[in-house]
């Protein structure tokens, strides 16, 4: 189980506004997690991810506790391991695609994998700039699951797929995850894309 | 027509710049990103160096270092190192006066970089150094070859500093930029002339060939 | 427009008393210019706007004025005086045995090609036999201004330099000093001649200028700064 | 005390700094982008002035523009202009020194930003000009003030350059750097050490001041 | 109407392969535009909007022939004022939302107004860094508006965007788009979305 309580000012236009969030997502499971624009889903995964830092809060993930701010525990990100789906992809520009993969494991069968589940074979040798939105956005998703992360956190990770190949990558996706024993935090604005897929749901408001 | 000053200064330029690409590229990095105040005041201290003329960075270097003085002193009695009038002592000085043209540039670069990239090497596992060394470093390499090259160039035709702390010994502190100025002053032109192209030449072949191989890797094998 | 004077190195000590001098004599103001007699020559041979040159030899006016800059002929108006030096406590009387003692491991000299105190001193070891047996020990200066830096501020026990040092920094420094015998070299003639810029308005003044560096006044100044005159 | 030679020096590195502004942002953008073998010679190029000892450049740009010679004259008889032994002509030979600490790092910097910040601008009807002024500018403002810094340092500290083709005029060529140099040649080293702290603090809290200010309008009124 | 018929060579791992698309638009009306991820629907609105150079090609809006490549007629992107929401927003980091839509137009009223449609009245002094994800996304919409364009073309411009959000926009810019006569050529992966707001369909494959 993963216990969440934290507390976050957001800077807006007059003052500071809180953004209070205490829950819980059970683990092994996806998750999707639903809410206006601009309420705070993406700086909620961030925190859980350990790159941006609540004002008071608390994190505890099975047995681990991430984040204690009062008693000053604060997990690296990279102690975490969790794999992030930016909503805005962050490649690496001078990477190709299989090397943002390889950047994450040196399990090359497991890469072939990556690749065929995201239909990216083809564009094994190219840079970022070189691949299509949508393709871009595939690559996001594998390389986040190429470190074969504990939590995987994705930040609107279909919004530039089309309907087929969202379908076919939800498909092979779920076996992986299983195997993984992954838990999967996903924000998403379509209840539809992810209906059937995700087992729990979680709304932000 | 003596090839040692030539091949001394290619040598004291490129240990110079193998040593600021060493020290630059982290200390550039530390710099960025933060901007307290500490900060700035280290970066406008770096600068500092460059206001004074050559010859005159070379005195204070030349009074710090000289024998007399406990500083120079000292280093000669422990570690019998000789700052003046020895190679050594014009690699540090070089350093020291191109350190700005390395560190400055090569942090505006690092401020440029977006945030997210960082991140997204941490949630992979990364570390702040492997980070650094395999994503941020290779994405500004275009600014680090061109402060490489400023360096290499800048250590090259460095002058006072050197006239004031090497003496000027053939073989050791002779380098090309002292040879060509005794050439000019003892109104021997062609020697002069001869000197400059050669320096030229060498360097211009060493830039471009770097710039050209700079443009291949940049291009992806499909375009 | 006041007059512009170019001087050589060795001689910006005794240049301000002589400035000084003449400015009380004549009420004529001065401008000095310094830097080694090579960079001056080549600067006057491409338009500097100096009125008077005052070299370290007669090489360089000498040069100039065939070349159609100089407006008088070349004149000798000082004869350099060539000394070893230190600032440590060393026994300079016997300089000779100094310099090939190990503890003097750096010796400043001019730099023979470029100034006349340096051709000096390489005329006077290889009269001693002692240039190849300290060469490995020489650190040349770029002008003889630069030897008295390396000197003065203790980067080398000992240099070759002008007599000149010594009268201008004597109640700052604690010089030991030697004079090296006037026969071991040849004659260091200081040449000056006016310059054909002078046309351009500074003719009488730079005329005046000269003729006073020959007076007694000036040789006597000349002399109390380490200079002799003929 | 005379600060004739301190003001001398900063009037003309704030005018080489100005003029590298006009000229090197908009030669840093045109070299950007595209890396044809052409644009990459003309950067070398640009680089080259930096491999001469700057008293030896100075012999030359000595040689060029010395009325005695061709060039010199024409520019003497026809537009009364001598570059030798005049203010104009060190503030010509402090660009010429100085053009790629300007030009490098501002390329590079152009050369980082995405392609899509200029094509939506383009889309929005902004013509070139418009584009490189209000959006591309000021996205690498850090980038132009580490390279201006560095000019300006540089230009303060020049001194070989000047020392050949300025003929230490008191007033007129006779800057900061010089007549340090001067007090040390001549063993004034108390005033030698004055003009030093005294350029060091002037420079100091320049630098600082921009780089503070710089630091404040990077953030949003919102932080 | 819009005429076009063009070729690009798309670079690909294994060789080029042609990109051929010979259609034509209906103007003053909403098409939506279907196809594949990476089939080269970017592509497309690029090359109207005179970013993307095809190797062959005509365009002909109405009666201005922007592209002939044999009669080397090729208008700028300036000249084509189009208004582009790009898939990656593209937005200036250094300007506030408001100077965003000041730099299309100096129309003060016209700014409110697309602020008040884009929800983002806000956030007009926010740069895109402190803006959310449908917050940016937003802004990249109402710029693309700004310079009252005769053709708007837009990449997936909906994808971040919550179903409440969307519904209220496409409400509100269908009267703007009347009334600017403006003609919108949109890409979208969900039909659904854009279903009964656009008129036409065009699909490449
Ligand atoms: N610079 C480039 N170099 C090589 N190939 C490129 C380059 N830019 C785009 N491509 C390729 O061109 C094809 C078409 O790209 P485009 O962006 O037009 O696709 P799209 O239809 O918009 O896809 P999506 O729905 O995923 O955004 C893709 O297969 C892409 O890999
Ligand atoms: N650096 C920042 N400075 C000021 N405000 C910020 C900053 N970053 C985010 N915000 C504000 O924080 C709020 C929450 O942002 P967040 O990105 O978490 O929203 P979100 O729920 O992911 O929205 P969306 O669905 O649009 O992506 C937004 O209102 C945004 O404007
Ligand atoms: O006075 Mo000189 O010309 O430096 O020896
Ligand atoms: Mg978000
Ligand atoms: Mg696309």
């Amino acid at each position: 189980m993963i216990e969440v309580d934290i507390l976050k000012n957001i800077k807006t236009y007059n003052g500071h506004h809180p953004l209070r969030i205490k829950t819980t997502f059970a683990t092994n499971k996806i998750t999707q997690i639903f809410g206006p624009s601009g309420i705070g889903k993406t700086t909620l995964l961030k925190i859980l991810a350990g790159l941006v830092q609540p004002e008071q809060g608390f994190i505890r993930v099975n047995n681990e506790v991430w984040l204690h701010t009062q008693k000053q525990i604060n997990w690296l990100p990279q102690q975490r391991k969790v794999g992030f789906v930016f909503q805005d992809y962050a490649l690496f520009p001078h990477l190709t695609v299989e090397q943002h993969l390889l950047y994450g494991t040196p399990d090359k069968e497991y890469v072939a994998r990556l690749l065929a589940i995201g239909q990216m074979q083809a564009f094994h040798q190219h840079k970022p700039k070189q691949l299509s939105g949508g393709q871009q956005q595939r690559l996001a998703i594998l390389r986040a699951l190429a470190i074969k992360p504990q939590i995987l956190l994705m930040d609107e990770p279909f919004s530039a797929l089309d309907y087929t190949l969202k379908k076919s990558l939800l498909t092979d996706l779920k076996p992986l995850l299983i195997e993984l024993q992954t838990t999967c935090l996903v924000v998403t604005h379509y209840p539809l894309e992810t209906e059937g897929w995700a087992e729990l749901s979680f709304t932000l408001e | 027509m003596d090839w040692t000053p030539i091949l001394l200064s290619l040598k004291l330029s490129f240990i110079t710049t193998l040593i600021l690409l060493f020290i630059g590229l982290p200390v550039a990095y530390w710099l960025s990103g933060s901007h307290s105040i500490l900060k700035i005041i280290l970066e406008a201290i770096i600068t500092m160096p460059l206001v004074l003329p050559p010859s005159v960075l070379g005195f204070y270097l030349l009074l710090t270092f000289s024998p007399q003085n406990a500083l120079g002193k000292w280093l000669q009695d422990t570690f019998a190192l000789q700052l003046v009038f020895s190679f050594k002592g014009l690699v540090l000085a070089s350093v020291i006066y191109s350190l700005p043209f390395m560190i400055s540039p090569v942090k505006s670069a690092f401020d440029h970089l977006p945030k997210s990239m960082t991140e997204a090497s941490y949630t992979m596992g990364k570390s702040r150094t492997e980070t650094f060394f395999l994503i941020l470093l290779p994405n500004i390499k275009a600014s680090i070859l061109t402060a490489a090259v400023l360096t290499f160039a800048h250590t090259l035709g460095e002058f006072g500093v050197v006239l004031m702390i090497g003496g000027n010994i053939p073989g050791i502190t002779k380098v090309a930029s002292i040879a060509i100025y005794d050439s000019v002053e003892s109104m021997d032109y062609a020697n002069a002339n001869y000197y400059s192209l050669l320096l030229f030449t060498i360097t211009f072949v060493i830039v471009v060939t770097v710039f050209v191989l700079n443009r291949k890797s940049a291009k992806s094998p499909l375009e | 427009q006041p007059l512009r004077v170019a001087v050589a190195a060795n001689a910006q000590f005794v240049i301000k008393p002589l400035q000084k001098d003449f400015q009380k004599k004549t009420k004529l103001q001065i401008e000095i210019i310094t830097g080694s007699s090579g960079k001056l020559t080549a600067q006057i041979k491409n338009g500097a706007p100096y009125d008077v040159f005052l070299s370290a030899d007669m090489e360089y006016p000498t040069n100039l004025f065939k070349a159609g800059f100089g407006l008088s002929a070349p004149k000798v108006y000082a004869l350099g005086s060539l000394i070893v030096c230190s600032t440590s406590e060393v026994a300079i009387q016997n300089w000779q045995q100094l310099l090939l003692s190990p503890s003097i491991t750096k010796i400043a000299l001019a730099n023979p090609e470029l100034a006349p105190y340096g051709r000096a001193t390489q005329e006077a070891m290889r009269q001693y036999g002692l240039w190849d047996k300290v060469h490995p020990k020489l650190i040349f200066g770029e002008s003889i201004a630069q030897v008295n830096t390396y000197i003065t501020t203790g980067a080398v026990k000992l240099g070759f330099t002008s007599e000149a040092l010594i009268y201008e920094n004597s109640t700052k420094h604690k010089f030991k000093w030697a004079r090296i015998d006037p026969k071991a070299y040849s004659t260091i003639e200081q040449g000056m001649v006016v310059l054909s810029h002078a046309k351009k308005g500074n003719y009488s003044k730079a005329m005046q200028f000269y003729h006073y560096l020959s007076s007694p006044a000036a040789k006597q100044i000349l002399r109390q700064n380490g200079y002799r005159v003929l």
